[in-house]
């Protein structure tokens, strides 16, 4: 065993990494760095898509005849990594990670070929449509109601938690088109287009300030039968496959981690008029050590899943493991930068995005620290709660030998 | 030994419990907070009228007399609707101090905070003093018949609502002395003074004081003490007591509020509430919640008591309250699913109280040291119980 | 609200903490601060009781027609603190804490005149028997049958977890009398003569090392059915009440806690040789004190609980919060004692008792630490287990406003 | 990059968890922790016979020549049957450190050790020294051609079975020099050696070491080396990535007869497997133990590489690996029960030798420090992640 790039591999990080240095303007990175919601902000995010896409690496996942890189899974790996080290946003979340690879497997040719180029683009900016007031982690329970008229389906029923939904141009919906049966049989996916009438929003506030979620209201929307994806009543099965990728690229989170565990030691070095007090001093170190060896090891995991050997010791759970801890060392990381801050981490600015406000990157930094915490109480709920989390990995140890 | 409430103590609590939840719901606060001074003032007329701002007021002094415990009361009341105006600058932190240092025509303030008239604060935080350290950069001098004073406060809570801010400075000795500090009254729009005034996370608004005052008179040095560190440091933990109250005020009210959304909320096939997984969390959540209640009202019972028991009670509190409010608040919000994260309830807003609970007048890790400090001092035995043994143990 | 003891109770605080240091012998105190067992060794417990009897001091809490002192609650309180703070063991647990109280409010006046005084007097040891192999925490679940056959009942089964059975002259027995209806009915509570013949006893060693509890065989045992307590079929709520005692009595939980806790310091001052080293022993200090505080507050609601503010707002479920976290800070003091010590905690002698081994008492106290510690995991387990008490608190969460 | 096992690792590792489950259940284990010697010898032989002994030996002393991944192999087989004989005093702290010193003629105990004829311990710690501390008491003083040596050591584990003892003695400087210190080969029965054997928790045997040897030859010095402390902090490194190792072998053990416990066991109507409690707590010590073998692997990997990146994982390894073995242990003897609590089963075995892990080679804390320190010093970057960047990086 051993942890070695190849000269190639090393050849191709130090490409990578100069490039990501070159191109990275300073204002995306000042906004990353102070970025205070789950997702990336639109005009964060935005531009640097469009940076990538000039480059021709905005979709390094994907087929090369679609636009991908053609990059192996440690090139992959690499290049998120980096990523994360130069403090670059991550890029159309919805579109590139989730919508695009259900497209590639269950879409026809002429879905592919009419969407994809448009997200590869950024033309497009997607978000999803599968979450309502009654159906959180319980997908099967949900109840926005589609019926075939003609050509269309008529779609009504609210959704729920659609990040983005007020910055995007369509939506990937799950409705119910029966009843009949179990209720994870009689769901459907439909592309919607944000436009569309009948269609309205509700944005939503988030603790930390932030409006990055959003009530989506369904009114009597028409939605062409040809932007179904898969057949009638094949909603759950693309979910699910969904779901997974998601939960399999939930990472790079070792990266995410690092980038979190830099902006603590940043915190640390710039406290101000500190009185030295070496016992306070090192016990906040032996405390960020803590979590500095959290981080080490979901990286390791992350590793172990690359190689595929993570799930034999996990009974294929890896990926659950993975969301499970990343999430939680997330929030005790958070935890501490609250610590390390001190007293004057409970000062706050309602103005968002916060990187829009007139002040030093430096307070910005400080002041992003509160709402992240705040809002990053969401990594442990959305994206398969810890408790669903759980009951997967106790199946799949209840299934080992 | 007496645990119990006394009749006047359980008619307070009742009154108080009674009031604010008729006047002040969660959208009730969201609309104070919006406001421009985001306080209500007739709400705090209506304090005055109940007579909880003169609650620990000496009688002598026009107010009614009461303890730490009464005060404990009143705070649980407050917290559990989360109350913004500023009952804890005014009444603990600066008629408690008046009340210490205070001498002769001084102590005519406590009347005024009695009545509703006048809001304190207290500015003795300076960047990057640790708690508990004697540190006072804040320089003072006599200037005639007067003092001038020079330097900066941070974070003073409802500071720019108060129309006398105390201000601890240092008159004497070296930068980190015990001795040699006064607290003296500046009263507002004494020139000089400067209040830049900001929100801080829970909704409640702090000021940052920039001072260069000339001519302030004699008679603004409280009580003429030259050695005001351990009234400063007894009202502090005063402030911690009542603090502590307060948040096990919204402790009692988010685990009610869990366990009813958790009852109504159906997920897979059943409530939420019948899974035993929640119900095992509801318990937990509530066993921490009676812990920190415990330790709440040990260190209202401490607070007017000798220095090492008072310190025992209040660092245990800090501790076991923050530790129980961190569990509580996150497994709300966890149990609320994302709801729990919208603004649109008001779980999310006791997690903001309780990250700035956690972090002003001492964190954790600095009321450990302080009790650690005690105990390899032998100062605490930890062979000697709660109970008061008289002056033989 | 205060917590000032009165003129009076300083004066029987001061009487009766004399009497102790005056009564207690220094061998029973040793034995007593080596004692790795749940319970007191019986051979440190008996002596100690009979030095209390000849006092009148043995049963605190009886009426005083049967020969208790007449000690009000708070009187009763310091006692038991005072029995800790002095090191001295815990007297007869079963026999005076658990039998008497079930025979004063369900036997009758036959059954209180034959066995409270020699109870009262330690000729008679008590053991329980309510546990069986398939009836933990689940009592309805037992299976031990009694069949009626004339004065007598013919037992036949097997108990297990009988704490000193194989001292005890009595066992206070759970059988079943009838199958039918409910599994709580048909339930029958019998006192056993322990050298009834067919009665059998297997000792089990426990992972500290010692021989504490026992299994026990009842082939065919004749129980004369005027040592039935109550009548046929009463015995679930005989064991009901019965428990409530245990678990509001389980206490003086604040002064074993403390009593531990001077034990952990103790060791911290014994240790030898000790490089000073300035951040290690400050951050053990500052462990220390953790749990100091936690011990605080057992001790707080344990006042609470007598003066009956507790339940207020537990919603009556004060003792199971009590247990649940005495017995989760008893362990946490323990983790720590193996901390203070350091690695030669791990120096193990296997003879039990500890107290006859041949070495100095300070060695003794060391060698106690780590069977303490493997035994304490038995805190959480039995007399209502952490899972038990947590179901028990939260549906008086569920009931109370 | 390459986290997969050689062929010839899988094969390893088969025979290895193979060959222990056919002779070494915990019945087994118990007769031979029972027995005079507490190790049956016959087992050793068969392990010199696999090739265990001489797994990490290298070629040119008749070892095979393995890497510390294969020793992890082994190890975890080991840990799952709690094995008690002494591979990791032998193997990997006694061979492991004459491989590091010994020059010549010295290095022929490492065929003996590889045939089984030869078992080793090493006696390094010192009352009351501190994990990582250079301080030596022991003294080496030249007398004539040899060495006279005179001190104490504590709690050398297998050193009763021993046919030689590696004694670290100061030969120069103050008692906490950082130089000066060489490790000596002291051979069973040398005149002024006594040790004093007792049983620790987990049913191994350790021994004090009271030592006053004179003449003791020139060649008991191993390498001739005088600034021995580096490779000593090497080896005890190998041996806690070792030690982790075997520790992780058995929480895969404690969670499935836990799993299958309640599966089996019924109460209150249901398998308690069934319980929802249950099942979470169940998947909590699962994924503990994943990250504990995640931190294993990584130590294993870095053993051999440069000392930043080794002390990064090992100390990293020790903390992860003793708190997910302590909870799951514990977690273990909590769901079986009572049963968990007697030594009829085997669950309690492992809470003992968790008890004696976290114990020895450091505690969380001391590696927490050694961590911190690097942290502090700028020595480990957060920012990099755990793949090797080359030298450039």
């Amino acid at each position: 065993m051993n942890l070695d790039l190849t000269a190639e591999e090393l050849a191709f990080r130090d490409r990578i990494r100069t490039f990501i240095e070159a191109a990275l303007p300073e204002q995306i990175r000042n906004g990353a760095a102070v970025n205070v919601a789950s997702a990336f902000e639109y005009d964060i995010s935005h531009p640097w898509h469009e940076i990538l896409r000039d480059a021709g690496m905005a979709a390094p996942g994907w087929p090369v005849e679609f636009g991908g890189t053609g990059w192996n899974d440690v090139e992959q790996y690499l290049w998120r990594m980096e990523h994360w080290r130069a403090g670059a946003p991550v890029i159309s979340q919805l579109g590139m990670r989730l919508v695009a690879p259900t497209l590639l497997h269950f879409g026809t040719p002429e879905q592919k070929a009419r969407f994809l180029p448009r997200i590869l683009s950024g033309e497009d900016y997607w978000c999803q449509g599968f979450s309502e007031p009654g159906a959180g982690s319980d997908l099967a329970a949900l109840s926005c109601a589609a019926v075939r008229d003609g050509d269309e389906y008529v779609v009504n029923g609210t959704k729920l938690w659609q990040t983005h939904a007020h910055f995007a141009d369509w939506m990937i919906l799950l409705v119910r088109t029966s009843s009949a049966g179990k209720p994870q049989q009689g769901i459907t996916c439909l592309l919607v287009d944000m436009r569309s009438p009948g269609l309205s929003i509700k944005p939503i506030r988030t603790i930390g300030g932030d409006i990055e979620v959003n009530e989506v209201f369904l009114d009597d929307v028409r939605v062409p039968a040809d932007q179904m994806i898969g057949a009638e009543g094949d909603g759950w099965s693309i979910a699910k496959h969904l779901l997974s990728v998601e939960r399999a690229s939930s990472g790079n989170a070792g990266g995410r981690l690092r980038s979190n565990m830099a902006s603590l030691m940043r915190m640390l070095d710039r406290r101000e008029n500190h009185v030295p007090d070496a016992f306070g001093e090192r016990t906040l170190m032996a405390k960020i050590a803590r979590r500095a060896i959290d981080v080490d090891i979901v990286e390791m995991l992350e590793l172990q899943l690359l190689q595929s050997t993570l799930d034999d010791h996990a009974g294929g759970a890896g990926a659950s493991v993975i969301k499970l801890r990343s999430s939680i060392v997330e929030q005790e990381i958070n935890e501490l930068s609250l610590e390390v801050v001190g007293p004057e981490v409970v000062r706050w600015n309602d103005h968002r995005p916060l990187h829009e406000v007139d002040a030093g990157q430096e307070e910005l930094e400080r002041l992003a620290i509160a709402p992240q915490y705040l809002n990053g109480r969401v990594r442990t709920i959305f994206g398969g709660a810890t408790e669903v989390q759980l009951g997967i990995i106790e199946k799949a140890l209840q299934a080992s030998l | 030994m007496d645990l119990k409430y006394s009749s006047e103590q359980d008619l307070l609590r009742d009154s108080a419990f009674g009031y604010l939840s008729s006047v002040y719901d969660y959208h009730a606060r969201c609309r104070i907070v919006a406001g421009k001074e985001a306080i209500d003032r007739s709400i705090w007329a209506k304090f005055a009228e109940l007579g909880w701002l003169a609650l620990p007021i000496p009688e002598e002094d026009e107010g009614i007399g009461g303890d730490a415990v009464d005060l404990s009361v009143v705070m649980e009341a407050l917290g559990s609707r989360l109350v913004v105006e500023p009952f804890l600058p005014t009444v603990v932190l600066g008629a408690g101090l008046i009340d210490l240092l205070a001498t002769g025509e001084q102590r005519a303030i406590l009347a005024e905070v009695a009545q509703g008239t006048a809001m304190l604060a207290l500015a003795h935080q300076e960047r990057g003093v640790p708690f508990g350290s004697p540190r006072v950069e804040t320089r003072a001098e006599r200037s005639g018949e007067g003092w001038s004073i020079r330097g900066a406060k941070i974070l003073a809570i409802g500071a720019g609502l108060a129309d006398h801010v105390l201000v601890p400075a240092r008159i004497s000795g070296a930068i980190d002395d015990a001795e040699g500090v006064g607290v003296f009254v500046v009263s507002r729009g004494t020139p000089g003074l400067e209040l830049t005034e900001y929100p801080i996370a829970d909704g409640r608004r702090a000021a940052d004081l920039s001072i260069d005052i000339a001519g302030l008179s004699d008679s603004a040095l409280l009580g003429g003490c030259e050695n005001a560190l351990p009234a400063l440091e007894q009202v502090i933990d005063k402030a911690i007591a009542a603090s502590c109250a307060y948040v096990v005020g919204g402790l009692d009210m988010l685990i009610r509020l869990t366990r009813d959304y958790t009852a109504g909320r159906s997920q897979f096939g059943k409530p939420l509430g019948r899974f035993q997984v929640v119900q095992h969390r509801l318990a937990e959540m509530q066993v921490k919640r009676i812990e920190a209640r415990a330790a709440m009202q040990l260190a209202a019972i401490r607070c007017d008591g000798p220095r090492i028991e008072r310190i025992r009670a209040i660092s245990a509190a800090k501790v076991k309250v923050s530790e129980a409010a961190r569990y509580i608040a996150h497994q709300a919000v966890q149990l609320h699913g994302g709801m729990g994260l919208t603004e649109e309830l008001s779980v999310g807003t006791y997690l903001k109280h309780v990250l700035t609970f956690e972090r002003l007048l001492g964190d954790t890790d600095d009321h450990l040291r302080r009790y650690a400090q005690l105990l390899a001092d032998g100062r605490i035995d930890v062979r000697r119980g709660l109970v008061n043994e008289g002056a033989e143990a």
